[in-house]
């Protein structure tokens, strides 16, 4: 049953990947709908049936019901059957001032060296020359205050940045104390930042640093989809496949319209190698 | 307790005492009915320049069928609570309705951006938490209340937000200003005639927007019997007296969902997806808004009982969703 | 934002960051079983020197059987909070369990008096309202909030509560300083083995003293299977990870009532209350707590089934108080 | 149906006149059980069935079923029946920071020139040597937050003093502008204190003024009862007797046991004139 995936998109890879992160003892705060929901609902149904995760309008442990109708990943019949406690935003924010989210898993638009994560503007804010998004939303709560912090992004230039236009919601802003100094708890920040084709985590100066790689990439084009040069782990890991498995579990029962990973490109597995696909 | 930091961002006047004058002269204390339809509630209680908060959104057991009458009715120069919610500040901006945002999430799209360039839109900055926070510190009759989120932020300076050192822990801690909105409209599951509410389910700030504003109206999918009310006290989300008006609005939150009664409906959520994302609400509003004079004619000539039956059959899950 | 006044009362250290601390490294994140006896969940979570908070009162849903095996173990140095209370604040002094009471509103009596003449007891000064705003405060992962009552008082210089410039209206506010009790017992109607509890109708602030209390038994009159809970998560107050030992205690606010469940026993408040006021507790404690081992024991021996019955009947009004 | 009572004991004039002065139109937040909640159960039974009134439990709008069991006026079916809201104390205190409290009613140990509430200690409060009772409980709240209070006391030289030995819930405190000056919302404040004896107002300057007094005793009677000097309204009214229809409620339905009423002198009329029994 856990066969090697010989066929799979990228998005595909990123989501199996944050979803064997997920740890049935610890509690999640799922930012939206996207990559971040259908890790933890992958995690549900491949070995984790007790994990727990809550959601900005106060759901505390559904046993959603998938898949979900366009955009109806809160505040609806099936997203939140079964949960454990039915609340209201406030509440949700309450538990994790408390400390009771252990992980926050997010999807930005653009992340730099430390972290911080913009999904405001790209380009100029003053005069809204920039090119403006929605705004934080209930990411900045779940940067502040998680423990740890997962971010989903693209391997893209332009979304990877020594400085992000506009920090939305905080990494570790200026490196190490600077969270602090401005009133957020401390012993939080990201902790992982996953892409279609690596894994990054931080060095104890707060910098972002390279981990792993998929297996149909290398450093460097990981480094070409980079604006800036990160840290380097001692050893460069490759992270394993997607399983058939689990990505039976994600086709057929989370992203069954293939809303989530109908992006990006597909990678095949040809004569023994993982490589892009076509 | 020094100030260490402060937005400058325009926000709403923080007065909790002119508040509470509010609430003893004007908020009806006593039980009356405040039965009406959309068109008199908004017609009374909506006034142009208002800050005007909803909650939910224009997808999930929002006021939707409010939103349409209030542009239907041509408000102007409004200041949206702008958190948790997709389209309908597009929608509102677009239709020459408002043209101030305090911002949690919204769909941005590029009518907002336009509006924002050309100085017909001010945003101020915040998050989803921080908005409904203030409208809490708003409810709780509070000149703010303290967060550990928000700052180090570049929407920090664009808030209404402080840091100042924890007299307690000495540590700096942010400080979000209460809101007070002239308005606001909720949708819920139940109502009876004097506004005693229950919403079903999850929600966002159902509670905080009754009791933190001044003008309030609640629609309501069904309208049931005080004693309804008051055989389950425990189910009440709102009491009366935050109530100002009360709209029996079945599928009021279409084309969105109310949990437990109705399912979205993906074509109508996409619909109003693809016009916020091309910027062009025109054909979205005349179809949707202008077209008809009401509601009722609404579900009637646009949505269909097809429509209507369909939605309520897709919403198989009822647990949890009654008193 | 300056400090205008400062109460010089001791208070129980306030420190968010610890208490974030210890949420992560100590409370149960996964579902496990707590199910214990009254005497295994005492000894192991209640410990000598806590901070420690009941919610509800001897009379009124509170975990009286819990108090009584508090007292059958001879807890010591205890520091009570002591709101909205009659008779167990001077049960718990007068049992030599405790030695500081922060006060909202208790039944003192004349024994406490003593012990604070003779300096075996500290008094702290708050009221009901702040004391619930405290828990809540700590219950929000804050370190204070604001409040527009018990400035001018002469309870005030007593607390640990400030006066400080509101940043925003410039008018002076007080500020409560946020409670995070080491240890919490709450007494509910029904709960799972994990800890996911309800309760029905009113209450004082059995939400906040769950989620601000370090160690949280629960005693529940019914213990109901997960399914139930998830069956209607609109009724859910108190989270499994917030508790830590889940007490099955049929009767267990006896002589008070559970609404819905079972009415007060009158001369069993009577005779507490007796106790109370001629400030000698020694008959009453030995009857209701020493001569028992356990609460099944004292239901069995000091109740009786024909009492049990009684008041079971006597609660005639069950709207509401079922899920 | 108003046949003026010929027999009534001092406790029962008082909760009869405070139960007159409640009005349907208004929320009120009862202090307690005693005289406070049996004058609003009276007047909720004599004309003004829409009463509204909430208790520190969070309970708003019950339809109270009387009598309850002893000190049961809070958290127990028969004095939450059929309410419109259930909810906590945190909830109670919001209404009333909000200004939805138009009046609060109070029992009250102590109570001085400027309105200020003792139930902390009489005498000596340093030491512990001055006698204790039980703190301000929910008095304090109503005390800072409701429009108007009204306190009910007894006509007691040592109940009524000119300065209280410990103010637990605030009057005026020190005069106009006090108040202000502690963080308390402007324009709230006592408004009438009852005793068995006497209604007082309050005059401009936040001082007590005798406004009325019972049938069955003298403004002398009144004074010599009081540790402090009033202001004097202009003309002082005689207040009207309980009636009989008054008196058969509250005692058939609401203090059926004597709990409240059981103090205090006994009251009756003897030739065409209200004076002590006995």
């Amino acid at each position: 049953m856990s066969t090697p995936a010989a066929n799979f998109s990228e998005r595909e890879f990123v989501i199996v990947q944050v979803s064997r992160l997920v740890e049935d003892k610890k509690i999640y705060w799922v930012g939206g709908g996207g990559e971040p929901l259908s890790s933890v609902l992958l995690a549900k149904r491949t070995n984790m049936p007790n994990l727990q995760y809550l959601t900005e309008d106060g759901v505390v442990g559904p046993e959603a019901v998938v898949p979900f109708d366009p955009l109806m990943t809160m505040i609806s019949s099936r997203a939140n059957y079964r949960a454990l406690q039915w609340s209201t935003m406030n509440y949700a924010a309450d538990l994790a001032h408390l400390g009771y989210v252990d992980y926050g898993i997010l999807a930005t638009l653009q992340v730099d060296r430390y972290g911080n994560v913009n999904s405001t503007v790209v380009g100029k804010y003053e005069g809204g020359e920039g090119r403006r998004f929605g705004g934080p939303g209930g990411a900045d709560s779940i940067a502040a205050l998680a423990w740890r912090t997962i971010l989903v992004t693209d391997q893209q230039k332009r979304k990877f940045v020594d400085r992000v236009d506009f920090i939305s919601s905080p990494g570790f802003l200026d490196g190490p104390g600077s969270r602090e100094k401005h009133g957020l708890p401390p012993g939080t920040g990201p902790w992982r930042v996953y892409t279609p084709w690596a894994m990054f985590g931080y060095d104890t100066d707060c910098q972002l640093m390279l981990q792993a790689i998929a297996p149909y990439v290398t450093v460097e084009q990981v480094l070409d989809e980079m604006s800036f040069k990160p840290k380097m782990a001692k050893k460069i890991e490759i992270l394993e496949p997607p399983t058939e498995e689990e990505l039976l579990i994600l086709r057929t029962q989370i992203d069954v319209g293939g809303q989530v990973t109908d992006r990006g490109r597909w990678v095949e597995l040809r004569d023994g190698k993982y490589c892009f696909a076509g | 307790m020094r100030i260490l930091e402060e937005g400058k961002g325009e926000y709403l006047k923080v007065d909790p005492d002119s508040y509470r004058a509010y609430v003893r002269d004007h908020k009806p204390h006593e039980m009356v009915s405040k039965l009406m339809s959309e068109k008199e509630a908004v017609e009374k209680l909506v006034h142009d320049g208002d800050y005007f908060a909803y909650d939910c959104n224009y997808f999930q057991r929002g006021p939707a069928s409010l939103i349409r009458e209030i542009i239907r009715q041509r408000k102007k120069n409004l200041w949206l609570c702008g958190k948790f919610t997709y389209v309908a500040c597009a929608m509102l901006v677009e239709a020459g309705c408002a043209d101030r945002i305090d911002i949690g999430f919204i769909g941005f799209g590029p009518w907002i951006a336009r509006a924002v360039r050309e100085n017909r839109c001010k945003i101020y900055e915040y998050s989803n938490a921080i908005m409904t926070l203030r409208l809490k510190a708003g409810a709780m009759g509070l000149p703010f209340l303290p967060a550990r989120s928000f700052g180090g932020t570049d929407g920090f300076p664009h808030s209404g937000c402080k840091i100042v050192e924890d007299p307690y822990s000495k540590q700096p801690v942010l400080l979000a200003p209460a809101l007070n909105p002239d308005v606001a409209i909720i949708h819920v599951h139940q109502a009876d005639e004097y506004g005693n509410a229950r919403v079903f389910g999850t929600g966002i700030t159902h509670q905080e927007c009754a009791l933190a504003s001044k003008r309030v109206i609640v629609s309501a999918e069904e309208i049931v019997s005080t004693d309804e009310i008051r055989r389950d006290p425990g189910r009440t989300s709102i009491p009366h007296f935050a109530v100002d008006a009360v709209v029996h609005a079945p599928f009021g939150a279409y084309p969105g969902t109310v949990q437990g009664y109705y399912a979205s409906d993906p074509e109508g959520v996409v619909e109003a997806m693809g016009a916020m994302f091309r910027g062009d609400f025109k054909a979205y509003l005349e179809k949707h808004v202008y077209s008809v004079n009401s509601h009722e004619e609404y579900l009637a000539k646009v949505v269909g009982t097809k429509k209507m039956a369909e939605i309520r059959r897709r919403e198989t899950i009822k647990e949890g969703y009654g008193a």
